[in-house]
């Protein structure tokens, strides 16, 4: 296996990182969620991507970007929280952008995480700035683009893009929420952190710490 | 919680088999899944299949207006909670006849999400899907932001009138027509007097003290537009019926259709004490009432409170709204 | 008390107001009295007129069944009180068509007195008056005192039978006939979780316990059989039921129809829950349902609780249950 | 006017007088009501007979009993209680058997007392010694059929009737209610006074009293 794409297999490997990611993650998600919500996230994700990775373990698609979106559709099976639902559209739209392709470079994966994110806004309805997983998720992707034009191999522009969205989660910790259970909190959600956007940036997390050898 | 049930996990699935179990032949569930629900019986070939869903809670709403003339499907999801979108699929792809399915259901973040997810996973499936909202409270957003508003009981109109047209196989485009126009020429406005309790929660999701209702306030709780004290039927119409005479606005010479709902434990007797000052009201307004509606259309399970709803009426809507439908929850003949 | 009312007095003039301003033309006073009800439009010629009536509280009980298929006339008394001979008699003059009238009604002493007195005062009248007793209620005294049992919501079944034979235009020797074959084969048990308050009174007639039930007790808040802890619904149900079948005894083999009752403020998710166990159990004992009513048909305003009542059914009642009704309260296609 | 008989005129007043009674003891019969009831009946029974005096008033009646008969039709109208219609069945059905006499002597009070105490038992399905109006009236409706066999004048019937009816009110003291609201108190309610008895006692007392000059 090459570190240069994802492969059918490496697309497995990437969303079985993330789901151990979830599962590790799982109170911090309660928690967070708790602050400004319901708390569900923390059931919800883990639950979310054990199908995804249930299904990919297993997966007959030809493609990595075929099997990313009917991973999405198993997510969206399992967990149809708010959350769930975003990220299922995440990964369906995603998905679907790169289906063609055979293995995932650089550029095949800014392609993914930008119609991920695209897929994502036109599905919650909501722009850049809104307190959401968008917030973690977008730098991601404009992070990937960067890497691609500069002709970057998967494992640093991964990791770029990891770091982008740990940063872009931060600084939707200074933002309102407008959307959801939290939005009725408005003002005092300022300064708190989104859960939504910690999931983005677990995503990114997994899918970098996946090419790590 | 003085409820009958037997484990609060179990609320949702029970009460489904018995509605399966009462009605045999007239539901059926699909994909082995009790939370997607159709009309019995071979589907109209042609035909326009009409979908609705939400939460659980809210009986007769989705699923007790499958039926003639009315809906072709619901999903079904836990108490207020919506069902996810695979299982609209299902729900989808078990009714489409070859003319498309028409969506119509409230303006609920979950439910939204979700159903546009399964408009994308039906288009993958090269199912037509077209979607209506209902958004008829008045109370939950001022009318600059009407995207924002949730549906209550005036969707009953929607699924009337566009159950109505698909039961004479018009083209989708035709029944999303009529449902857009029922949508557009409803509004709503309720009144709570007490709390529900979600089954699996145990406790009311909000108090309200002894002497207190609150108006506007929405089907799961959501915050109205003024809590006080209660005050005679005749004042609380008082308030509620101009906030929604303005927001259309209903004026003389309109003629509309009627719907006062109760919100789950009050009484028939109380829904017609409020009725009769609408009635007058209307009637010194110059707007005549075509038909009336009073009963249970949009309900919070145990929750004390009415609803009414106005739906302006042309000679389309008219014709829609009297033509018979038969579900085992709702049965009009020919008005 | 939270109710929707204006003053406690006009609780039952306000709503009969209401009744009539929302279905014009299907029911009319007579007689100058909101009290007095009759079904709207030219009487039949030669078709027997039922009557009905009772204490208010109860809706649909008693007016909502006039109608197509039902009910001729009601006189309605204040919450829970008798209307007056009087009120009886003019109702009865209202829908005499030359061929008699029959009396339906609960067994309670007030309504028997009146209604005897009227019986008595129509025969001054020259018209022919006869009357079958609901006393379906298996709490309210044991079989061997059958004649003292209370009418509760099984007596929908005789309403239902004698106004299909009716609508045929039997006279009235079998119209009263088919009512007695149903108050013998009709048995219904109920049970409360909590109790009402009589608006003119202001405060419960009786207190039940944050956790207690009350399973026997009736719909004004007559005591019931046993007092207890609330327990799941299948445990509910798996007393109630016994309690019925052993009481007619409905046995293997035979054919019912079940109605399961709200007594008010439970909601209809709470009531299929019931159902479901009902079905189990019955299947379970070689006993078919033929149809089955899930819904509001005898209420106490909104005192939480159900009942379930059975009908033992042979041809003759099978066909009349599933002749077609219409009123504004239970609307029925031909089953 | 004779007090021989009671003429159309003398009916009336004889109504009358007990309307005068029931207004008077109006208190009194809230009071027993309420030991063992509801309290309605000191409200029901003056306007029970407020109705049968106004009708008696102004009757158009051409004898005492067809009178006394449409008296009761009035009673039911205005006072549709238990008592209120059981007393109106007694006014109707004592009325319509002597609805031919233009004249009431002591054999036709017998008569419409003996009629208005058996329609009273036949609409309230019950019998002597349940604790009921009729345990006063029974004894009166007997007194006045043993002065009529002795051929006594209806001044002294109706005054023998009276304390007939007013022993048995005391007797009724000792029984147990078997009907209405009562009925719930069982054994409680013995040695306590029947309302009812108490209004069947002032009925004779009325009548009674009507003829006195
Ligand atoms: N319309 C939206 N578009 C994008 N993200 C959204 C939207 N609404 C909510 N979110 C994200 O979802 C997160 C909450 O997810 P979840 O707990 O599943 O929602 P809930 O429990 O409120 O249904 C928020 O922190 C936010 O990041
Ligand atoms: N079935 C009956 N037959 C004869 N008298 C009765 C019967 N039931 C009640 N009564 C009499 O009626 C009296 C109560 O009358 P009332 O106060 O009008 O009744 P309620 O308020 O219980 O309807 C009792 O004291 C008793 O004498
Ligand atoms: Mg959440
Ligand atoms: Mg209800
Ligand atoms: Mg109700
Ligand atoms: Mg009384």
């Amino acid at each position: 296996m090459s570190m240069d794409v994802l492969d059918l297999y490496g697309a497995a490997g990437a969303v079985h990182a993330v789901r151990l990611l979830m599962d590790e993650h799982r109170d911090r998600l309660v928690a967070l969620d708790q602050a400004i919500g319901d708390g569900d996230l923390g059931l919800t994700m883990p639950k979310a991507f054990a199908a995804a990775d249930d299904y990919a373990a297993s997966a007959s698609a030809v493609t990595p970007g075929k099997m990313l979106m009917q991973a999405g559709m198993a997510m969206a099976k399992a967990a149809p929280s708010t959350m769930g639902t975003l990220v299922a559209t995440g990964f369906m739209r995603g998905g679907k952008a790169v289906a063609e392709a055979a293995a995932l470079d650089t550029s095949g994966l800014a392609s993914f995480f930008r119609a991920f994110t695209a897929g994502i806004m036109e599905r919650g309805k909501t722009q850049l700035g809104n307190k959401t997983v968008v917030d973690a998720l977008d730098p991601a992707a404009t992070a990937l683009e960067a890497a691609a034009a500069r002709g970057t191999d998967i494992r640093t522009a991964l990791a770029e893009a990891a770091t982008a969205a740990e940063h872009g989660r931060t600084a939707a910790r200074q933002m309102m929420s407008q959307h959801g259970k939290a939005a009725v909190f408005r003002e005092q959600t300022i300064g708190i952190d989104d859960p939504g956007a910690a999931v983005g940036a677990l995503i990114l997390q997994g899918f970098a710490a996946s090419v790590q050898t | 919680m003085k409820k009958f049930l037997n484990e609060a996990e179990r609320f949702v699935p029970d009460m489904i088999e018995g509605i399966l179990a009462a009605h045999p032949g007239r539901l059926a569930s699909v994909a082995d899944d009790l939370h997607c629900l159709v009309k019995g019986g071979p589907k109209t070939p042609n035909k326009v299949g009409i979908a609705s869903g939400g939460g659980s809670g809210h009986l007769p709403l989705f699923l007790g207006y499958i039926g003639d003339g009315l809906l072709d499907g619901c999903s079904i999801g836990d108490v207020f909670q919506s069902p996810s979108a695979d299982q609209m699929l299902e729900v989808t792809r078990a009714i489409d006849a070859g003319a498309g399915v028409l969506y119509i259901y409230g303006n609920y973040g979950g439910d939204v999400l979700n159903f546009d997810m399964a408009t994308e996973m039906a288009s993958m499936e090269d199912i037509t899907v077209e979607t209506v909202l209902g958004a008829d409270d008045v109370a939950s957003a001022p009318k600059t932001e009407g995207q924002k508003r949730r549906g209550v009981a005036g969707i009953f109109y929607l699924f009337k009138c566009a159950g109505a047209l698909a039961a004479e196989l018009a083209p989708l485009a035709e029944v999303k027509r009529v449902a857009e126009k029922a949508a557009a020429n409803v509004r709503t406005m309720g009144v709570a007097l007490t709390p529900c309790i979600v089954p699996q929660v145990g406790k009311p999701g909000f108090e309200l003290g002894e002497g207190e209702m609150e108006i506007g306030m929405g089907i799961h709780g959501e915050r109205g537009i003024r809590r006080g004290p209660l005050v005679t039927a005749d004042t609380i119409v008082d308030e509620m019926l101009p906030a929604i005479l303005d927001d259309l606005p209903y004026e003389r010479g309109d003629e509309v259709s009627v719907l006062v709902n109760g919100l789950g434990a009050t009484p028939k007797e109380e829904l017609y004490i409020l009725f009769r000052r609408v009635a007058r009201e209307l009637q010194q307004r110059g707007i005549t009432i075509f038909n009336t509606y009073v009963g249970e259309f949009a309900t919070s399970m145990e929750m004390a409170g009415a609803s009414i709803s106005l739906l302006k009426l042309d000679d389309e809507l008219k014709r829609l709204v009297s033509r018979p439908a038969d579900t085992p929850f709702f049965s009009q003949p020919q008005l």
